[in-house]
């Protein structure tokens, strides 16, 4: 049973998990954005459109990437370049992303395809317990806790890890030491809306292999949150996507296995669970020196 | 020779030029919005003309568009209560439906009846508004948890709870079961005018609107949001207390928008069903912000939108474009306005400069 | 398809009573998308065969229209576009559809799945629960584990009756069997629904069905390996090898009926209820997987509900508890069945209260 | 010799401000080369064009006798030229290890992290410091942070080397530290741009000296052709200065009692540690102290602005330790802010809605729950005519108006309601002569109505001129008081470094 459960969260956290890590990456560089839930939805629709039209997966994710990409050049184009209000403009991305996707995504309504099928690694497959839930999964799985892992190194092994960091803290500072500001800025947006578009096509290459309007269904919107959840971090990240996965997942089983409860009280959990996780993490962020970027959200 | 360009802050440029600037950005993105119309199918001319037909061209037209209008005055002027204290209130929408189903409850379930009814209901819509964003207000002014996604994720437990209500206790013995509640008494309905659906909540709209005017720009509580709003640090050290005062705007925000639910309740749905706010909350946002500080602002900003939506419409009617098909819309012309924002403050300097080493 | 990509001139609409002979232009308001392989598309089917009569000029359908107040300007917008028949596909469009019936008496009004009529509004639906319960019959000699998961959206009389229907059928041939039911409040929601499917098979369940209008629990069972019973259309495509059967809807009866009633003015306000007899409803032809004893027992029990010799809620019927409802030797009448909020005995869930 | 480095005819404004008007300047190799001028003279912005923060609106820069075109400080650093800027460059929450690497160029995307920290620790220990690779900045006094500037610096091997008032932030001894590096660094054949308000230090070191006043350079002097006192009277001119004069001297009345009072900043390190104060009815006190030893947290704790971890405040006998800001305004405290842009003004509001800003709630502004506009209107006329506010067309926002001027709204504000006790945080900080005597006159007049003044400053000058004692703060601390006009300068700066008299 828990491994059953294990493997569900995981299955329900990688959407939100790629999700988070991109938008980590967005305020990393002091931008926030809200508009993943748009991204994600561009990421599952292109995602599918692609993999759909050629056959491929790989190419699926790529395109996924690719408009996210894109479309996250319009947010950092208004927020880096412009010096917009970054709330607005990611507001008014989200509804961008619901309603190009809604519109182009008519064609492909209904059509099926074959989805990321499990790969189980030799051995650690095998081991008790976590063996199903991590190491018998798809490739976009995979490449999750690499991209996790990828992305502490990069902030803290690399001088562009560094130099990101140090504009998200102070942009004067690293303008001063002579690093280009708004080309890391703006390509710290872009990459990272690309990443958000992955979580999307997670959604639509793996999860349910088919497009419905409207597919991420709020999904984008808990990324946002746990980005304070996990202070910036990416193993938090992934700490916290997994705990929300697990949590919706559970109020299914909860079903499943027979309880009393409503089943609509039991949807608020998640986010019942997120505001009070929003809380103690907030607590703790003031207690200790803040992580949150410095210069999140100024233009 | 290389170009360059160098930003650099504009002096104060006079509101005509604002206003030819944020009429200008609508131009554009209409244009650019006509690109995506064209790779859907559709002639963009043609679509424009019926959107403004469709909402302004017949009195039936223009009643849905007021009707439109009246939940997006309201849950506007909620988001700009809280915004000028630079608050973002996102969960117009979640207490919209927590005033909802304080109206409801007082309509069916209360025993109020007679003329009491509909100030019983409103005065339970404010206070259930009120008290479900004080929750965020609270968060936010004691411990400085971030308002945006707290109001975000309750939009989410405000429709399951309202879900919960009507498929569970509050659901219509009547109804055969299915998740609706009991229609409301006639005295718990606003009057109709015009043989239309433009109901009083129109009204109670404009009237909210003075109210919040007043409020604002003529108290001395408007005064203290106002200074706490434009610098904080500035207010405390004059000896406000800026903790409370953003408890008290998030509350108000929220009643406000509590305001907006017993206005659909009681003037459109006359129950309480699934699908009671499509997005107001959301919209409402956009038109905190384009209205800026303005209550004037926000009914005309209200209106604008009210004919897009209403409009839209019918390019859905006469073309079948999906109702999301607005949004992408209502999208570009943000990202539109946000740039024209830069044009209005910063002007660009060309630089030349000889190319050398 | 042959809808109108135009704009429509507008039409005056000729009065109903009037014109003994007179064309159809019908109007459809979808609560989703017409793509989504399930209960819109299967109303779409419909529209398309109904308009294969030549009186009846192309069709409009408005899709994803939300529930509520949003839906009267819809509809009251197709009206004016000149429609003179308009069908309203999902129960929340009922207060919406009256509203505007009253304002244009001249034009017909049909409500999906609503209770309540007015001169100028009808309702129809069909006996879903028929071929449900047939598709149970399968499902209760198939399942190994005596195990069937049932994901169910809302808990509103429709589904619970589907539930029900499914169950006896179920228990008809296999008495051991359980059913479990997990909603996930809400029609159309693949992930949601993929979950909920997902957690039923971890508990066990080697057969799936649902009402659900997204096909995602089929491809949760295909990729398990277990079976899955469809709904709303025949979606095998999403499941090759887990798919058994579904019970489908053919709307085309209703439609095209009624476009001819109104043509030739004989249209009445009523409350259509059909069932397998007039052909509304269906089982989608049985997979391969099916044995043939169990293709042979699903062939005869069908002829008897046609013939009105067997009726899924017959009694002796008691329900989760184990109380007694309806005794021998009678059957529950339209008035229960319509309201039904109980379980049978076999199901495991529980309804909201 | 040719100059390493030239400016000519170099223009910079920014919206309603002409900051540098035709300055020209030069710079040869191995000088060290003050740069000298009032506050708000230029300084530091002819610095920010000069290494590419800015781009000036016309001008040119040479170096080594070629054109150049800054567009960015990466263009500057290319060529050798670094800064350490009046507002560090650190990033608070980096390590320092983090900060210094960020600056250096030419490391590798995947840098090797182990030879990097030797050869940074190398390069701290050659010049004695005393710094942790891995603290984090914000745990860093302002001292330490200043030499963590000067190491990107060193580390980059700049060929000029740009301190903004880099002693303002020093102790005597830190300085002689500092400049015993500058001299090593100046035989290195490296050039210094050094700028300072100290006349003594810019003796000290200074090869040449280049004054501005109201973005002009004046003149440049050898060594050799300037004292003390021709640079002063070059930097300030022959300004009027109004006459004023103290009255009454102060009673022995205590109007304000400090007990042992303990603050901690947000990032729990302590700001005030054990400070005690008396002050007497009528007296300007002046507290002298580096700046960043916790003035400012003395004067937010007075006023209410930051929570007091344990100590007593007693004004007139009562209890304010812990109440708010708006009852230390009540209880007759009366505060002008270090920042007057950033808490002493609401910028977006008006003149005369500033002006009320701590009295809004006074029966005479208002009619109920709203405002009295008229009287609000009526107040704001008085105030201009009584303080000469040059204000701007009515209703326009305060923040248009220019920094004198809106010290002394901030100053008509806070005396209105006739205060005890004034706490002035460096209230003369970037004004003209004019400007400034006039708030002293206002801080005097006030003494002699019985007003009683903390005056917190880091010109001594100002403080000899016009304080009736002084208090010493060195890090969190009062080391003691001493009287203006007997005690000298080298005995104030001893206490400033933290040594307690005899
Ligand atoms: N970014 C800016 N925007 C507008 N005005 C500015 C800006 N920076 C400086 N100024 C103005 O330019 C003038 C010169 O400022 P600058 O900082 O160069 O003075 P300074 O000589 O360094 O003074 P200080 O001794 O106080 O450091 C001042 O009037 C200041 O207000
Ligand atoms: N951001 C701004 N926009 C428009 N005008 C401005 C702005 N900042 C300053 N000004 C105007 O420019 C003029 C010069 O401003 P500045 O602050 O340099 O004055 P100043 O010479 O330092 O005066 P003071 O001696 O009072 O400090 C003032 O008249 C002021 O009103
Ligand atoms: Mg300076
Ligand atoms: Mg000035």
């Amino acid at each position: 049973m828990v491994e059953i459960l294990l493997d569900a969260t995981v299955r329900a956290g990688t959407p939100i998990l790629f999700a988070t890590l991109g938008a980590i990456i967005n305020e990393r560089a002091g931008i926030i954005n809200l508009g993943i839930e748009g991204l994600m939805l561009i990421g599952a629709l292109s995602g599918f459109a692609a993999t759909l039209a050629s056959g491929s997966l790989l190419l699926g994710v790529f395109a996924a990437f690719a408009a996210a990409f894109a479309a996250g050049c319009i947010h950092a184009f208004i927020c880096v370049q412009l010096r917009g209000n970054q709330i607005v403009s990611g507001l008014a991305l989200t509804m961008f992303g619901i309603g190009v996707t809604a519109l182009f995504g008519r064609g492909v309504v209904g059509q099926t395809i074959d989805g990321f099928e499990r790969h189980a690694v030799p051995l650690l497959s095998q081991l008790p317990l976590v063996g199903k839930a991590f190491f018998q999964q798809d490739w976009l799985i995979y490449f999750s806790f690499l991209l996790v892992f990828k992305i502490w190194f990069f902030f803290y092994r690399t001088r562009w890890g560094l130099e990101l960091r140090t504009i998200g803290e102070n942009p004067a500072a690293a303008d001063a030491c002579g690093i280009q500001v708004n080309r890391y800025r703006f390509l710290a947006v872009a990459c990272g809306s690309g990443f958000v578009g992955i979580g999307g096509a997670y959604l639509s290459l793996a999860s349910t292999p088919m497009w419905i309007e409207n597919m991420s269904a709020g999904r984008g919107w808990i990324a946002v949150a746990l980005v304070i959840f996990a202070s910036w971090s990416s193993f938090r990240a992934l700490f916290g996507a997994y705990l929300f996965g697990g949590i919706t997942a559970m109020q299914l089983r909860f079903q499943a296995m027979g309880t009393s409860v409503s089943a609509h009280i039991l949807q608020m959990l998640p986010y019942v669970f997120t505001i009070i996780v929003l809380v103690i993490s907030t607590l703790r962020l003031q207690k200790g020196a803040s992580q949150q970027p410095g210069n999140l959200g100024q233009p | 020779m290389n170009l360059q360009f160098r930003v650099e802050k504009r002096e104060q440029g006079g509101p005509l030029f604002r206003i030819l600037a944020i009429i200008a950005s609508i131009l554009i993105a209409l244009f650019v919005a006509g690109f995506l119309l064209l790779a859907a199918g559709v002639d963009p001319a043609a679509a424009y003309l019926e959107i403004l037909r469709e909402a302004l061209g017949s009195s039936y037209g223009i009643s849905e568009t007021l009707v439109k209008t009246t939940p997006l005055i309201i849950t506007g002027l909620a988001v700009s209560v809280a915004f000028r204290m630079q608050i973002w209130n996102i969960g117009a929408e979640g207490q919209l439906y927590m005033g909802a189903c304080a109206a409801t409850w007082v309509a069916l379930f209360s025993g109020v009846q007679g003329s009491l009814t509909l100030p019983a209901m409103f005065v339970a819509a404010f206070i259930a508004g009120g008290l479900w964003a004080s929750v965020a207000g609270l968060l936010r002014a004691r411990w400085q948890v971030n308002e945006v996604i707290v109001t975000l994720l309750m939009n989410y437990i405000a429709i399951l709870l309202t879900d919960y209500l009507i498929f569970g206790p509050w659901k219509n013995p009547d109804g055969f079961n299915f998740p609706i509640t009991a229609q409301f008494s006639q005295a718990a309905r606003f009057s109709e005018y015009f043989d239309s659906r433009l109901h009083s909540g129109f009204f109670l709209a404009l009237f909210c609107a003075l109210a919040i005017y007043l409020l604002m720009e003529r108290t001395i509580w408007g005064f203290q949001v106002k200074a706490i709003g434009s610098n904080p640090a500035a207010a405390r050290y004059a000896g406000m207390k800026t903790g409370l005062a953003i408890f008290l705007v998030l509350t108000l925000s929220g009643a406000i928008a509590g305001i907006a639910g017993f206005s659909e309740v009681a003037g459109l749905q006359h129950r309480l069903q699934h699908g009671l706010a499509p997005g107001y909350g959301y919209t409402a946002i956009i038109i905190a912000w384009l209205a800026r500080r303005s209550a004037l602002g926000v009914v005309i900003v209200s209106f604008l939108l009210g004919v897009l939506l209403v409009g839209g419409d019918s390019l859905q009617l006469s073309w079948q474009l999906p109702v999301a098909f607005a949004y992408a819309f209502q999208g570009l012309i943000l990202f539109f306005l946000l740039a024209s924002d830069f044009f209005i403050n910063f002007r660009l300097r060309r630089i030349t400069e000889e190319t050398d080493g | 398809t042959s809808n109108d990509q135009k704009p429509t001139t507008t039409v005056a609409p000729t009065p109903a009573k009037a014109a003994v002979e007179k064309q159809i232009k019908a109007g459809f308001i979808y609560v989703g998308p017409v793509g989504d392989a399930g209960w819109t598309w299967a109303h779409d089917q419909g529209r398309i065969a109904m308009e294969k009569a030549d009186y009846v000029l192309p069709s409009t359908f408005i899709e994803s229209v939300p529930e509520g107040a949003e839906a009267t300007r819809v509809i009251t917008g197709l009206v004016k576009k000149g429609h003179n028949l308009i069908f309203t596909t999902s129960f929340g469009f009922m207060d919406a559809t009256l509203d505007v019936a009253a304002k244009y008496k001249d034009v017909v009004f049909m409500h999906c799945s609503g209770y309540k009529t007015a001169d100028n509004v009808g309702t129809y639906f069909g006996r879903m629960y028929e071929p449900r319960y047939l598709s149970g019959l399968i499902a209760g000699k198939m399942t190994k584990t005596d195990i069937i998961g049932y994901v169910a959206a809302f808990p509103i009389p429709e589904v619970i009756r589907g539930i029900n229907a499914f169950t006896l059928g179920v228990r008809s041939v296999n008495p051991k069997a359980k059913v479990k039911v997990v909603w996930t409040q809400t029609w159309f929601d693949p992930g949601v629904e993929r979950d909920a499917a997902d957690s039923l098979l971890d508990v066990g369940a080697d057969i799936l069905t649902m009402h659900q209008d997204a096909p995602a629990t089929l491809q949760a069972a295909e990729a398990r390996g277990a079976y899955v019973i469809g709904y709303n259309s025949d979606t095998r495509k999403f499941a090759p090898n887990a798919f058994l059967t579904a019970p489908v809807w053919n709307w085309a009866s209703v439609y095209t009926k009624t476009a001819e009633e109104v043509k030739n003015g004989t249209w009445k306000s009523q409350q259509i209820w059909w069932g397998m007899k007039q052909d509304l409803v269906r089982l989608a032809p049985l997979s391969d997987k099916v044995p043939a004893e169990v293709k042979a027992l699903v062939a005869e029990k069908q002829q008897a509900i046609i013939d009105g010799t067997l009726i899924p809620f017959a009694g002796p019927l008691k329900d989760q508890t184990g109380r007694e409802i309806i005794g021998a030797g009678a059957a529950l009448n339209d008035g229960a069945l319509l309201g039904m909020n109980w379980f049978v005995e076999g199901v495991q869930g529980t309804i909201p209260k | 010799m040719p100059d390493l480095l030239q400016l000519t005819h170099i223009r910079k404004t920014f919206p309603g401000v002409v900051a540098l008007d035709d300055v020209s300047f030069s710079i040869s190799a191995g000088e060290i080369h003050t740069l000298l001028g009032e506050n708000g003279a230029g300084k530091s912005t002819l610095m920010n064009v000069l290494t590419g923060f800015y781009a000036p609106d016309c001008g040119s820069l040479q170096f080594e006798g070629q054109a150049v075109h800054f567009s960015s400080p990466r263009d500057s650093l290319a060529l050798g030229i670094g800064m350490v800027h009046q507002h560090f460059m650190l990033v608070a929450a980096h390590s320092v290890f983090e900060n210094i690497l960020i600056a250096l160029q030419g490391i590798p995307l995947l840098f090797p992290r182990q030879q990097l920290r030797t050869r940074i620790q190398q390069t701290i220990e050659e010049f004695s410091l005393d710094l942790e690779l891995d603290t984090p900045v914000w745990k860093l006094s302002i001292g330490a942070q200043q030499w963590i500037e000067l190491i990107k610096l060193l580390m980059r091997d700049c060929r000029l080397l740009i301190l903004d008032e880099p002693t303002a932030v020093l102790t005597p001894q830190e300085t002689d530290k500092l400049f015993s590096v500058l001299q090593r660094l100046k035989q290195q054949g490296k050039s210094i741009i050094f700028i300072s308000h100290k006349m003594r230090e810019v003796m000290e070191i200074s090869d040449r000296v280049t004054i501005l006043k109201k973005g002009c350079s004046i003149t440049t002097l050898e060594q050799g052709d300037f004292d003390q006192h021709k640079l002063a009277t070059l930097m300030i001119g022959s300004d009027r200065i109004p006459e004023w004069q103290k009255s009454l001297p102060f009673s022995d009345e205590i109007v304000l009692e400090i007990e042992n009072l303990a603050v901690r900043n947000d990032r729990g390190l302590a700001d005030l540690d054990n400070f005690s104060l008396q002050l007497k009815k009528g007296e300007i006190l002046g507290i002298a102290g580096i700046a960043g030893n916790g003035q400012k947290a003395l004067a937010e704790a007075l006023t209410g602005l930051v929570r007091v971890d344990s100590g007593r405040v007693l004004a007139a006998g009562v209890d304010i330790t812990r109440s708010c800001a708006r009852n230390s305004y009540i209880a007759g405290i009366a505060h002008i802010p270090e920042d007057r842009k950033a808490i002493g003004i609401v910028p977006d509001l008006t003149l005369d809605e500033n002006l009320i800003l701590k009295n809004f709630r006074t029966k005479r502004f208002r009619h109920g729950i709203f405002q009295n506009r008229s009287a609000i209107r009526k107040n704001a006329a008085e105030k201009i005519d009584q303080f000469a506010i040059k204000a701007g067309p009515q209703g326009s926002p305060v923040r248009l108006l220019s920094g004198g001027n809106i010290q002394k709204v901030i100053i008509a504000r806070e005396l209105s309601e006739q205060p005890a006790v004034l706490v002035a945080l460096y209230p003369t900080r970037g004004l003209d002569i004019g400007s400034a005597e006039y708030v002293h006159k206002v801080i005097a007049d006030g003494a002699s109505r019985g007003m009683s003044t903390i005056m917190i400053s880091e010109d001594l000058d100002e403080l000899y001129k016009i304080c009736d004692r002084i208090a010493v703060i060195f890090r969190g601390r009062l080391i003691g008081y001493v009287d203006p006009t007997n005690a000298s300068r080298e005995q104030i700066g001893l206490m400033m470094s933290g040594e307690v008299p005899a």
